[in-house]
Order: C-alpha cells, then structure tokens, then sequence
C-alpha cells in the first residue's frame, strides 16, 4: 500500500531538490506522497533527511519506520539510518566513503556519536560505512555502492563543466537511486526537474545526465522493483508545503496585508506570499502587501493597524516572536480589532530545537496577554485543514472582532504534500457586521454585543485605545461603564459557543462509543487517524476525536465524547500533553492516560499504535514516545 | 480649504496638568489641521502611553492611542495599508527614544510619510518623573530620587542617522513657530521628525517656560537653509543639520534642519512592486464576491498552477 | 471596633500627605490602620481618594462601607460619595464650593455625572453640593462647612505667605477635619508631618497653622467623638505601602541588583531600592544596584545576567511590562536561572485600568512563555506576607534554579498598612546548590536533577543558550540527549512538590470541615477573613483557604480542602475567578460558586458577605461584586 | 601574559558554512585574547541569535548564547553585577541594528565597558537570507523574494549618535587589523562598537571578499586621528568621524574613527553613587549569615527607621 523512504545528507546540499522532484514526479504518475523535512538550526553541512511515503492507494496521512529505501548522499546518513531501514531495503550510499568512519564525520554530534560506537560494538560492526553495509548486506539489504565522484566527474567531462559545478548535482544521485530502483519514468522526473527550475534549462540538463549515468549502475546494484500502479485517481493535485498551503489560503481569504519578521518555520509562509504580491485574477488585485519589520513587536502591532483601516491582515510567526507579541495581542483583544496570527509552533522552551517540530504551546496561545479578554485559538490537521483554517480564522476574527491564533506546527509547515485542488469557491467570507458610520458613530456602541464596525478612513471618525474606554473610544475609569464594557467583551465566547457548529470545531471519526478513544489536535491527525483504522482492522472498537477550535473549546461536546468512551488517551507533541489539561480545564474531565513526544520529530504511526495498545492492555499513565533520528 | 480651529477639538476634559506644554502642542495642532483643512476622517492621530499619549483624545480626527512604544509601528500599518490618510504620530521621549527606538529607526529606514511629533519633556510624565532618555546626566526631575547616571540622546542626530528626511525643533510655548512646523513636516511626503520642546510643570523644575524662552533660536531666521537641493548634496547637508541642530546650554536652535524630498517614499516603493497599490490600497482592496472568495477553484488553479500538477 | 473613612480631593493636591500624616500619627497613638489609595490615571486634577480603616483593637485587614467620616477637599469629593457615608457620619467640606453644581467639574467622568444627575433627581435633590449636604444633614450626617480659601488666607496672612503658596497646605484641612471630629492629639500629628517632611521645618510650621486654624472651626460644626483607647499592645509597628514592604523584604533577601522600567503600580518599589542603593549595616553594603532601563525587555534579560554571576536579581512590574519579559522567561526557565519577578497585577486587558488593582493575570502567570519549563508563581495576600515572600520568593529560585513570578496586585501596592516588625532574623537564606566549578565544571551535569551552580566569574568556565544543549551547555539538538535534559527541567516540578511544605503552599483559615470554605489568593485574603469570622460570630461554621503557591499548586491538599467542606466558593478581583480554573485544572475539582469583581476596586467585606450568603441559601453560579466609586 | 590562541578553541565543531566571514572573526577572536591574554574564567562572550550568535560556543571562555536582539541587555546585567569581568558581545547586524536598536542605543547613553561586535553580513543568516538593516535599497540577497525596499542604516552613525565612546570598522578577513582592532575596542575602558564586514558566502553573491578586498582603506593608515583629545573636541570630532567613516560604492573606511577617554563610564557612575560598588559588586555581595540574612530584626529597625513607629 506505500513505500516509504529516507533521503539525506548536509544540509545546503540539495536534498530540498531531490525531495521537490521526486515528490512532484510522482504526483504526476498518480502516486500520493507525504515528506517530512527534518533538518538542524544551520545553513550547511549538519545532517538533514527528508522521510516520506509513497502511496498508490490514499494521500498519505503519517509516516513510518522502517523504511524501504534509504538514499544518502554521505557517511554520516548512512550511518545515522542504518537501524532505521527494513531487511530488503534498498541502500544507495557513496562508494567512495566506505572508508569513512564515525571519528572522520565532524558534523555528527558526540552524544550521537557516543551512541552509535556503543551499539556497533553492540553488533559487532566496524565504525566505517563500508562494515555497516556489510552488515546490513548481510541482513538481505539491497545495497547499491555508487562511487558518487566518479559519476559526478563523468557528468563534467561531458558537458565540460569543473568539478566544482559538478558537485551541485550530488542530489540528483538520490533522485537517480530512487528512479532506478522502483523503475520510475525519467521523463516524469525530467519534467520536474524543469518545473523547479524554470528557464534554467542547463540545470535540468545537468541533473539529468546525473540521473542518467547513475541509474544504469543503481538497476544494476539493487534490481527493479517497479511501484504499484497508483488507485488514487485524482486527475490534479496540488503539491505543496504546509505554509505553502497557509499563505494560499490567506490569499483566498483576500489577506492584504501581512507584516512579519524572519522566523522558523513561518518565514516561508511570507516569502511565498511576497512572490504573490502583484498577483491578479481577472485584472483585479488579489496579492497583499509583504512588509518585512523590525521585529515581532512592529509586525503585529503594524497589522492591528491596517486592520483598523479595514484590511484582513495578519502575520505569521513562532514561539519566540509570539511572546513578543503578548503585549499587543492583548491590545487588539481589548480593542476588538480582528486580527490574524499565524502560530507555527517548533520545540521550545526558548530558542529550543527552533527546526524541529512540537505542539507545547497550546496553553501559553489560550492564556498569553495581560487581563483578560477573548480571542480563539483554532488549529489545522493536515495540509487541506490549514489552507481552509486560513480562510476560517478571518471569517471568525471579523465576525467575532478579536484576534484569532491559528496554531499549527513545524512538522506541518516543513512537510510536502499531494492533495486535491480545494474547492474555494464553495468556501464563504465573512466580513462581520461593518458600516459606514458616519455622524455620532461609537466604535464601542453598547447596545450591540458586538459593535457594527467601521474602518478608518471610511470617512467616520473614531477612537481606540488600550486604556478602559467609553462607547466612543475614550478614556474612561468608571466602574459601571467597566463592568457593562467587560461582560460585552467576555461575552463574545459564549456567541461563539453558540453561533459556531460544533462539527465545525471538532471532528469526530469511528465508532461512536469506542472501546479506544484518541483525542488530539493539529498534526497528531495523521498518525492518530491511521492508528485507529489500524485498530478497527485488527477488531478494535476505536475513534479519534480531533479537536480544530481548541478555544473556546466546545467543552460539552468534548466531555460527551469522552464520557462515552472506554479507555481515552490524548496524544500531543509535547512533554505536558497540554491538551489533556485544557480539556480538564474546561469540560471538568480528565484524562490521565497521555502520549507524549517531545524530542521535535514527528509521531509515528507504528510507535503510537503500540503506546495505544499498551493503554488498551490496561496501562494508564503517560507514554513518551522517541522514535526518529 | 481651511476650517476652524475649535472644529478639530473634543469636548473630552485636558486633564494635564497646569502649565503643561502639552497645551501648547495641542493648540497648535488644532490651528495646523486648521489650516490645512485636514479631514477628520481622512486623518489620524496615532499615539503612544504617558502624558502625550492621551493628545488624540482631545482632537476630533481618528484617534489610536496605542502602546508604549509602538505608535510608530501601529501607524506603519494604517499607513500602508491605507495611503491616502493623514498620518501623525504623537509619542513622548521616553516612548519613541527608549523602548520605541527600534521603530523610531526602523521608520527612517522606510521614509514612509507619517508625521512623528515628539513630545520631548525629558521625563516619563505619567509614571510620576523618571528620567527620560533626553535628561542630562546628572539632571533630577522631581519624581527622581537620585540623579540620571545614563547620558541623553538627541533625537535629531538619531533620526539623521537614520534616514527621516524632514527634521525639526520647535517648542510647544512658540505656537506660530510650531504651527507652521507641524503644517510643513505634514504637508512633506516622507518620514518627519517634529522634536517639540515641552515644559513638564509637574516634575521639571529645570526646563521650564522661562528656560527655553530665553534659550531658543530659529536658525531659519538665521539664515539655515534646510532644503537638500540635490541627491548629492544629502550627506553633507546631513552633517551640518547635525551641527546646526546642536543645543548647547545656552542656545537651543529651533526651525527645520533637514528637508529631502529625493528619496522615494515606502508607498512609492510599494507602488513599484504591486501595479494596483495606488488605486486600490490594502484597506480597499475587495475580499469576495457575494460572500464567496475572489479566488474560486478555477482561479485557484490558474494562481497557484505552479503548485498543480496533473497526473497522467 | 472600627472607624472607616473616605479623604477625598484632585490628584496632586496633597491627598497622599494627608493619607501618610494621618495613618502615622494613628500608628503612634497606637491605632492599627489600613489606607487604599484610589486614583485614575493622571498627574494632576482628577478625582482621587484615601479609603481608610483605624482599628482600636486589631490590625484592619479589610476596607468597607459606609464610611463614618467623608473629608472633602472639594465639590467632586462630595458629589462623588455622598452615597457612601452613614447616616451620623462626619463630613467636611467647602464652604466655598456650596454652590458647585455638577455641571461645573470638568474633571468628573460623564458617566458618572449622568448617573449622579439621575440619582439626585430620583432623590430630590439639587446638583450643587449646598444641596447634597442638606439632605445629607437631613440624613443625621454631621456636616462642617468650612470656608477652605478663608482659612488658608489666614494662615498666609499669619505666616507672610502667598495665596498660591498657602493653597499648597490646603490638604491640611483634612487632616485637621479628622484631628477635630476624633480628638487626635495635634502633637502626635505634628510629629508625623515632621517625618513627612524631614528638615523642611517651615512646611510642618505651615501646615500646622492651618490645622490649628481649622480644627475648632471644625470641632464647633460637629462636636467631638473620641476614638476609643486603643488595645492592640503593639510598642513599635512599620507603617507602610505594600511596595515598600517588597522592597524592604527584597534587602533582607540579599538583592544585589534590580532593573527596572517605570509602570504604575511597581515603580515606587525600585524607588525605594534606589533610595536604599548606598546603605550599610555594621558596615557592610546591603543596598543593591538598581538600573532604570530602556525597557522591560533589557530589565529582565539584564537581570538574567546578573543572576548568571551570582548576584540575587530582580525585577518589578506589571502586566504590559511582564508581558514583554515573557520571551526572556522562557530563556530563564530553560537556562534554570535563578531570577525573581515580581509582578503587580493591574487592572487589564491592555493598559486597561493602569492605576486600578486586579488579580486578572493568574492564568498568564502560570502559562506565560513558549514551550514548557518549570517556574514558581506565589503570591501573598499582606505586607507581611509580601515582605516574607520577598525573601522566599529567591530562596524557591536559588534552590530550584528557576524563575520565581511574585504575583501581587495593586490593591497591596498601593495601600498603606501598620504591622509588627518582621522577625527577620528568623528567616532563612537558602542559596541552594552552589560550587566553584573549576576545571571540566559541566553547568547542565545530568547526574543531578538540580545541577550544582557555579556563578560566572568564579573562575569556572560554562556556557548558556537558549537552544536545546548538552551538559556543558552546547547546542545539541539530538532527540535521546533532548528527552534527558527536558525531564531533567521538568522534574523540578515534583521536587517542589515534595520538598516545599504543603503549609508554606497554603493556610487553612477556620473551621475543618466548613458549611462554607471561601478560596482565594493574594488580596482576597483581607476581607475572606474578615467575612469568615464574621460568618463564624453569626453561628456558621466557615473556613478560608488561602494560596501562596500557585505553581505548582499544592493540588492534592487543595483537593482535599474543597472536597471536606460544604459550599465552596472562590473569590478573586477578575471576571473568570481564574483561580477556580486552575484548580480545574491542576486538582480535578471544579468550584462553581465564584465571587468575581473586576471593576477595578478592591473587594470590601459587605459585599463580599452578601454574596457569600447568598450562596449559603442555596444559590449557585457567579456573583458580581460592584461597590465603590 | 599572552597565551596561545588555540587554548581559546572549543572542541565544538563550527557549523559555519564554507567560506564564511565569520571564520574570520572567530579567529580573530582567539588571537586577540590570546595577546590580550584574557583569563577565560573572567571573560563572557554573549550573543544574540544567528550564524555569528553561535560564536560563543567555538570560544573557551564563559558564553552566553542569548536572544535575538538581546545580547546587549543581558551582557549589561552581567557587566554591572560583576565589573571585573571582560565581556565582549556579538551580533548580527539584524540583531544588533534591527530588533536590538533600542538596546544597541541604550548601551550608548550609559558608556557601559562592553565591546559590542558587530557581524555585519548585511543579511539575516540563519534565517536563510532576508534583508537585514544593512543592506542598500534595492539590494538583493540569494533568499530573498524581491529586491529590499527599505534603506541600510549605518551603525557607526547610529553609535556616534548614541555616545558610545570607541567606534571602530574592520573586514573579517583582514585578520591583522581586525585582531588589532578587538585588542583596542576590548581595553578601551566604556562602550565599544567594532563592526566587522563580514561576507555571507551563501547568500550575499555582492559583497564578496573579492568586493571588500578592492575598497577597504585603513583611515588610520591615511592619518586619521582617532583620539579625542579633549571633552570639548568631543561634538565635532564625532561629526568628522561620521565623514571619515562614510563608506561609498568605491571606498569603505576602516579604522578606529573615534575614541574618548573622558565619559566617565557606568562603572564609575555607579560607584559614585554607591560607596561599595568597587569593591563589592552585586556579584559579590555577601547574601547571608549562616542561613540568615544580614539584616536582622534589630538591623531591620535600624536600617527602616524612617518606616517605623514607636506607639505612645
Ligand atoms: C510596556 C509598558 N511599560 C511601561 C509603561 C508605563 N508607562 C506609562 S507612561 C510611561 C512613560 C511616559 O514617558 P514618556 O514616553 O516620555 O511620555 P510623557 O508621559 O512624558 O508624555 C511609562 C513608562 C507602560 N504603559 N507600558
Ligand atoms: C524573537 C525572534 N525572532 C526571530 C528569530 C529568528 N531568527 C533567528 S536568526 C535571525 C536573524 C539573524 O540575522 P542576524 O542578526 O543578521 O545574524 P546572522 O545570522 O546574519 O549572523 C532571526 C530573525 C528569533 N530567533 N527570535
Ligand atoms: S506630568 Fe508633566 S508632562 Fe505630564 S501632564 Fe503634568 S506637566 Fe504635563
Ligand atoms: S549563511 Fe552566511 S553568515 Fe551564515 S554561516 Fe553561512 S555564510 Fe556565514
Ligand atoms: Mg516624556
Ligand atoms: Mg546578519
């Protein structure tokens, strides 16, 4: 049903390339693919691999291990990955560094290090590449050794390039290794190749002739298993990152401007929206304008400005650049000011593990900001959910007047996918209730629980400020008009109790009262999803409960659920299961049996099945899951 | 084109303090919108927290009285978002060149045309008399209970540093002189600095009414030409605003030290990249179409086609 | 028991001397007092007033109403409480400002005059303050109309002064009002206004005038009432604002450095440190640095710093300054620095009531920060508490290496209280694990959960980051070394738990297994007491449970507590009654009955009994408190 | 005194792309220490965020791998709590000049004895590439979407106007004049600013060493006198400072442009306010005794006497 598979090697090497052409090949043979980007806070040479799955049958929902293929483009990949791989795996690896052990990789942090000698010794396998093959080969590995240079230097003499040139074409080694074992169209890969890079068609010619001189070899090393023939039967598809599928999503939503300061892992989400800038459908204007600001502080506090005016803005950022944007998250929340912040949470505390993936800021989202006042915190499972979410979290911030924070996660922004084209227009837009104003206008009117709005510039002439104010906007420290300005404040989230759908704001999938329930939230989706239909396969009674709105949390909907379960585990990436918590807050139920992975790699799909499995057993208590290099 | 200047105020109360030269800047304000005939829909008032802060309360044009330190950023976004308002922003000293330095910069850096008038009284009036970042070394306001040990930025030499191209002095008890201040640094198009002068009755017993009326000069009075005649000329001319702008104990120079109307302004920039932008800013820019994205499933695909592939 | 008071007048004009000269004049009759300090924010001119309780049997805890003496510097005042005062109580005020009607004060909120306006005409009464106080004369109050301006000009007269000058002595009138109604030895308040101002003998000559000037006058109008001996047998007391006593209690601590950005109400506690920079004991410096920096940003990282070398480091604010710091926090968490914050809850969201108390921050507290560390929150509900807490509050963060958040509120801030004098010399200093370090010295040394510190410049060489590290304190970002280190951090968690006595966490006031079990934190303390004996005097069986440490709560005791007694309710100075939540969600326990107010004022014992009542009738739900101007 | 500049090598492998002007810097670093013969106990490098944040881990002596735009403000808190300490900082030019601006100001005004490092790639590296507060209008990294649309600030301006007392710039791979340069700026006594041009192999394909190579002039070398001789000179060498250090599209000054020993510097401020400050910094202030804090029941009395009262 899918093939799954690790490519890696230094990061600044292109394996971003190889991963983007494959994955773009494949879509259009039919195939469904989900990759996962796990790379380190550095610009070249620590090791960084890209894990995905293949799949003829579904869009692939989460990943696994082992894995089937394990391309690397050097020593530290291969002996970082060699446990990680399935006995009839296919190896590609560089027959030029055979020779190349452990102590000789400077890249490789100790600890790792420390580990890998300790459990080769263990094995009783040498520290060079060349016995680690010899091991696996004796584990019934399909091993093919390329000597890299050589392929590389034939590639130069031809197209008389220097070596130095050449050497840019080392990932199109790996694209050749998984050409070459699964008998993939090279014209597929060519055409991706060209789509990548557009009008630089020496580049495809060049990684081309890589392709081309190293496949023979690899078919030759490792034999040709060819792929199932895809049954997804979708005729296009959209291949995409997840904060590709954000920023398409805020354009869809008429974003207009989106003000933001560099960071992991939402800068993308930017940079693809400032390529957009100038764009049109029909003669008409539907890019936003991109600013770059000083910092996070200037970012938000600039888009509450420009949503003043009328503007769906937003920004996009994580957890570093969020804390510094508390202060004014709390202005925009007194102000009633719809404001979007994209939330794209990496491992913390602090700078913490800034590329790698958790979910352990859910409750600082729920909570952050002085006083208290309402916003919501939604959240995004998969690609399709975020580009929509991305629409929603407008229609909400408008409609309700307050900011909305759409969390979503590293392993979402970073991971490419197939999915279908997303029917926008059966979407809607929901601007709220907005006026012209006029004469008398009161920003702040108290005969409405949310006051009709009117822009800036509209010609009405209104007031803001952070400080308690009257229905025009004014200072004002008395403390019957505190109370009546507070309680309309506050009482937004029981509108948005009311007036959102709860299947709007959960999801539910199973059996209705299941024996297993798994509850969660943003990418813990995939795997959770795929668990439970592993569980109904193997007769289990199961569900998963996937929460989209996390506050204000639907609390009775959540606790129905719950209650009517047998054993109920939350499952999050983080150490606190946060969620758990949340819901305890809230619905008054708690759940005390909890999987946790917090060491920034994505949960898997088989080490979660067996966390569950031991639950279903009748452990309770928390499970903390490490699988993943 | 010129209105009445008690058209442009509030009924709500001044609650500052006797004496306080904020009285002065918002009167001058009041005859410079005047003036100008500014249109109260069509203008706002951004504002920063302490004493000064409170000024758009007491102006009848938009008013967004933000955080401290962040007026310059909140304005940055109603500005670009929608190009054709007035944009002025009223901060104090401590506000702009303490914790708001990084945007007071930052704005330089984007000549976006915004106004900055800054409320300069040498102290952080609202939280009872701190040293701002404009008191001397050595100087005690009356809410000090030691004097400054941290040395005093001007703002004038920060913001040539940076980038403004219109910088001014005035004093908030020269009304005329800070009117037509206030009228020229408005009516410049680009990022303006307007240093205002201003008594704190309350807590500054140094720089008084009496300390700065025997002290000021209006070096354009003098001669000083502001004018930055030719782009080569602007570094130079950057310089000598520096020299001119100092203020030695006895002579304060007051008057427009630098104008520069050659750089583009952040719109013009913007207008560059986005062909749309001046006709339809982000604050108009349409969203749907009967409730329904702007960007269907067939546009979808046409925008985003090199996100789509076709399968075989 | 107790005699309640309302000074009211224009911001600026005095009020805070007559507050200080007052209640340390009581002080040295032997009187226990209790003065909040009401004011908007503003400089000079708005409405402002002293809310007071002088107790002859006990240290006031709590404030209420009605009040037995209003003194009113002018029409505001009057028009303002009127409705606050009993039926025989004293109230002095302007002959001169008779005729004011409430159109003429501009300074009054419209809001306000608009419901005075409604109210008067419901009660017949006329707008100016003549009219008001002949029906309040009508009422049985003793009312002394005396002509402020012909007092003051005999004084200037007398002494060759000004009219402008001696108008800055008019808030001597007030005090002479008191002196007079009360029989208050003039010498007792000469000696204060000496204290008050040290070495500036004309000023004391001055205002003494005016009261001597006044007092007869005054005594004529109402007749005087002795206060009762008092029978609190204390020979010396601290008379004192709740800054004060953090300040006071963080030198007994051992800072050694604050920084600090100016925010109301936090600043006046780095102003006394700053007065206290230079000092000796027996010679030997216990004074600390205090830095004004450019921002709360640069206070709390620079305190970081100086906590890295050793020195006990703080910062004061509240919660727009704290909610800057929160990146930093996050820092410190992960870094296990040793830092204490303390935080004084104002009014929210925003800049919100900036000069107005709250405890609307709790949740934020505890939740501020991305991804998860560990921290302590405590809190105290009294000067004393507070100045013992400050010295606790670096003992908690030296021994577990973490930031402490001391949560107060304004409410403590700002009033101004008589308490013993602390047994400071009872109090422990615990620095914690502290080494040289020295050659191989590993700053993050797993073999501890709590590793050994060694302070920069002690000769031992270490590194610190924000990013994930190892032993040494490198960056590495590899998953086995990752799940080490963060359940090192997050193991402290339970080492609080165990080590910190659970009657440190928390005092149980009362009955032990109550019909009614009031919980509250901070503030709340005060008038929970109060309302508890009150309940108890009245037959019922009651109890108060007060926190002081919020994180990590003591859940199970708290558990136990609620879980013993009959009607529980939780009472806080916000909307959400946060407090209730976190029990939610730390002790599985939801407390449905809530007390909330959040107008900005303090909590006073009637109210607070009245709807503590009513939830011993059998209602449940919230209760909305909302008394006092 | 002098040491060997490998002693201050960690064993950290530097993850540095090939190439990098931070190569340069760090090994700059550990010549100069090693002349300077720093005693690594008594040293902190502090950082903010990026490639050249990560430096303190490559150098063995005390580091402290802050927060982007912060380092200043934590080396601030560790230089006032222990004054004998050597601390140096370094930052990228995002963080030093963009986020950091109002510290990088504030440091200025206080003349506090800290070297700040400027790592000036003129992008934002280890966020892949934008812009950073220097690079020109117009300008284009390898990581950027459009050209850049705001205009470069220069620190040395900005430093000259915010009072720091020694202004230096050097290029990363003229490793003499960069190691004399750290040598000077770190025993100069106040703040330092040495920004070093540092080329980013990976995405700025402009200012290439072959770039730098052909424009640095040492201004030292060409007669420029650094030296403030006397207070009075101060304001206009700071201006002729500013000229000399002008950098155009064919020339860019490097050099010391100014130094002035007369600021007295936070240090001493403090120590004038507080007798014990220079023999007991806050770092060494003793805490306790024998578990109990020095101020006793009866110091406590004694030390608050202002707070007590004595009943009748
Ligand atoms: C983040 C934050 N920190 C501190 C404050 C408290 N605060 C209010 S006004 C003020 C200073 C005002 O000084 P300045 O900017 O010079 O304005 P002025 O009152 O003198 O006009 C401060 C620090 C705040 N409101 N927000
Ligand atoms: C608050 C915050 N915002 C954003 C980031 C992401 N970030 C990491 S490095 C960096 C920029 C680095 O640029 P620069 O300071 O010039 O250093 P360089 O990498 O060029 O040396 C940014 C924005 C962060 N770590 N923290
Ligand atoms: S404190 Fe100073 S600046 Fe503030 S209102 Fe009073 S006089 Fe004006
Ligand atoms: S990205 Fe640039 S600055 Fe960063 S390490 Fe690479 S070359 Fe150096
Ligand atoms: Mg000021
Ligand atoms: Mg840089």
């Amino acid at each position: 049903m899918e093939l799954r598979l690790v490519l890696g090697g230094p990061q600044g090497a292109g394996l971003e390339t190889s991963m983007t052409v494959l994955a773009r090949a494949l879509a259009r043979l039919g195939y469904g693919v989900l990759a996962d980007r796990e790379y380190f806070s550095n610009i070249k040479g620590r090791h960084s691999y890209v894990h995905m799955t293949v799949s003829w049958e579904r869009i692939p929902r989460s990943l696994d291990y082992p894995v089937h293929a394990l391309l690397a483009m050097d020593a530290e990949t291969v002996l970082t990955h060699f446990e990680d791989i399935a006995d009839d795996a296919v190896l590609l690896y560089d027959a030029g560094a055979e020779g190349v052990t452990l102590t000789q990789i400077p890249s490789m942090e100790d600890c790792l290090k420390r580990r890998l000698r300790e459990r080769l010794r263990e094995l009783g396998v040498g520290e060079a590449v060349g016995d680690v093959v010899r091991y696996l080969r004796g584990r019934g590995v399909r091993a093919a050794g390329i000597d890299y240079r050589e392929v590389l230097a034939g590639v130069a003499r031809e197209h008389g390039l220097l070596p130095s040139q050449a050497s840019r074409y080392l990932s199109a080694i790996l694209v050749a290794g998984f050409v070459a074992a699964y008998g993939i169209s090279e014209e597929a890969v060519e055409e991706a190749f060209r789509e990548r890079f557009r009008g630089r068609e020496e580049l495809v010619k060049h990684n081309m002739a890589v392709v081309r001189a190293a496949a023979p070899k690899i078919r030759e090393a490792v034999g040709v298993r060819e792929l199932p023939e895809p049954r997804l039967g979708l005729e296009e598809v959209v291949v995409a990152s997840g904060n590709d599928a954000v920023a398409m999503g805020k354009l869809v939503a008429g974003l207009s401007y989106q003000a933001y300061y560099p960071i992991t892992p939402a800068a993308d989400e930017s940079l693809l929206l400032e390529r957009y800038e100038d764009s049109a459908v029909d003669g008409e204007w539907v890019g936003a304008v991109v600013l770059q600001t000083e910092d996070e502080i200037s970012a938000i506090s600039s888009v509450i400005g420009a949503a003043l005016t009328g503007a769906r803005a937003a920004t996009a950022t994580s957890g570093p650049g969020f804390s510094l944007m508390v202060e004014a998250l709390s202005w925009a929340g007194h102000n009633e000011v719809p404001v979007v912040i994209t939330y794209y949470q990496r491992g913390g505390p602090s700078t913490g593990l800034p590329t790698r993936g958790s979910q352990s800021d859910l409750m600082f989202a729920v909570h952050a900001g002085h006083g208290e006042f309402p916003r919501i915190v939604i959240s995004s499972g998969d690609h399709e959910e975020a580009l929509e979410d991305a629409v929603w979290a407008f229609n909400l911030a408008e409609r309700y007047q307050l900011p909305v924070i759409h969390l979503l996660d590293k392993f979402l922004a970073n991971s490419l996918k197939t999915f279908p084209i997303p029917d926008t227009g059966a979407l809607s837009i929901d601007r709220g209730e907005v006026v012209e104003g006029g004469e008398g206008y009161k920003r702040f009117d108290l005969s409405h629980t949310i006051s009709p709005r009117a822009f800036i510039g509209g010609g009405a002439v209104m007031w803001y400020t952070g400080d308690e104010h009257d229905e025009a906007g004014h200072i004002c420290e008395d403390p019957v008009n505190r109370v009546r300005m507070y309680d309309k404040r506050m009482a937004k989230l029981g509108l948005i109790e009311e007036g959102v759908p709860t299947n709007r704001k959960l999801t539910y999938y199973g059996d209705p009262s299941p024996d297993v329930l798994l509850v969660g939230w943003g990418s813990v989706k995939g795997p959770a999803l795929d668990v439970v239909e592993e569980l109904m396969a193997g007769g289990f009674s199961a569900a998963y409960l996937h929460l989209r709105m996390l506050h204000p949390l639907p609390a009775e909907a959540v606790r129905q659920y719950v209650s009517e379960a047998g054993v109920v585990v939350a499952v999050e990436h983080s150490y606190e299961v946060q969620v758990a918590d949340l819901i305890a807050l809230r619905a008054g139920v708690r759940i005390v049996n909890r999987v946790a992975k917090y060491t920034g790699r994505p949960i898997y799909r088989g080490e979660l099945l067996r966390a569950v499995l031991r639950f279903v057993k009748g452990y309770t208590g928390k499970e903390v899951l490490t699988y993943g290099a | 084109m010129a209105r009445d200047p008690m058209a442009y105020r509030t009924p709500v109360w001044q609650d500052w303090c006797p004496g306080c030269g904020n009285y002065g800047i918002v009167a001058a304000v009041y005859r410079a919108f005047a003036e100008l005939g500014l249109d109260p829909g069509r203008t706002v008032i951004v504002s920063g927290i302490g004493c000064s802060g409170k000024l758009p309360h007491f102006v009848a044009v938009n008013g967004v009285h933000t955080l401290h330190g962040r007026a310059i950023a909140f304005a940055t976004g109603i500005k670009v978002a929608n190009p054709e308002l007035t944009v002025i922003v009223h901060g104090g000293d401590g506000d702009l060149l303490g914790i708001g330095m990084a945007h007071f910069v930052a704005l330089g850096r984007r000549n976006l045309d915004i106004t900055v008038v800054l409320h300069n009284n040498r102290v952080y009036g609202l939280t009872k008399g701190q040293a701002s970042p404009t008191l001397p070394r050595g100087g005690m306001s009356k809410g000090m209970e030691k004097p400054n040990i941290q040395d005093p930025v001007d703002p004038v030499a920060v913001a040539l540093a940076s980038g403004y191209t219109f910088v001014a002095r005035s004093y908030a008890f020269n009304g005329l002189h800070l009117k037509e201040v206030l009228k020229r640094a408005i009516q410049h198009r680009g990022a303006a600095l307007v240093e205002v002068l201003q008594p704190c009755a309350t807590y500054d017993k140094v720089h008084t009414p009496a300390y700065y009326r025997e002290r000021v000069r209006d070096v354009e009075k003098e001669g000083w030409d502001p004018i930055v005649h030719s782009p080569e000329e602007a570094f130079e001319k950057r310089l000598k605003a520096v020299s001119t702008a100092l203020a030695t104990e006895d002579r304060i120079p007051i008057g427009v030290f630098y104008q520069d109307t050659h750089t583009p302004t952040l719109e013009d920039r913007i207008a560059a990249r986005i062909g749309a932008y001046q006709a339809t800013p982000p604050a108009k820019k349409r969203v749907d179409e009967g409730g329904r994205p702007l960007i269907s499933k067939e546009r979808f695909r046409e925008l985003f086609r090199d996100f789509i592939i076709k399968t075989r």
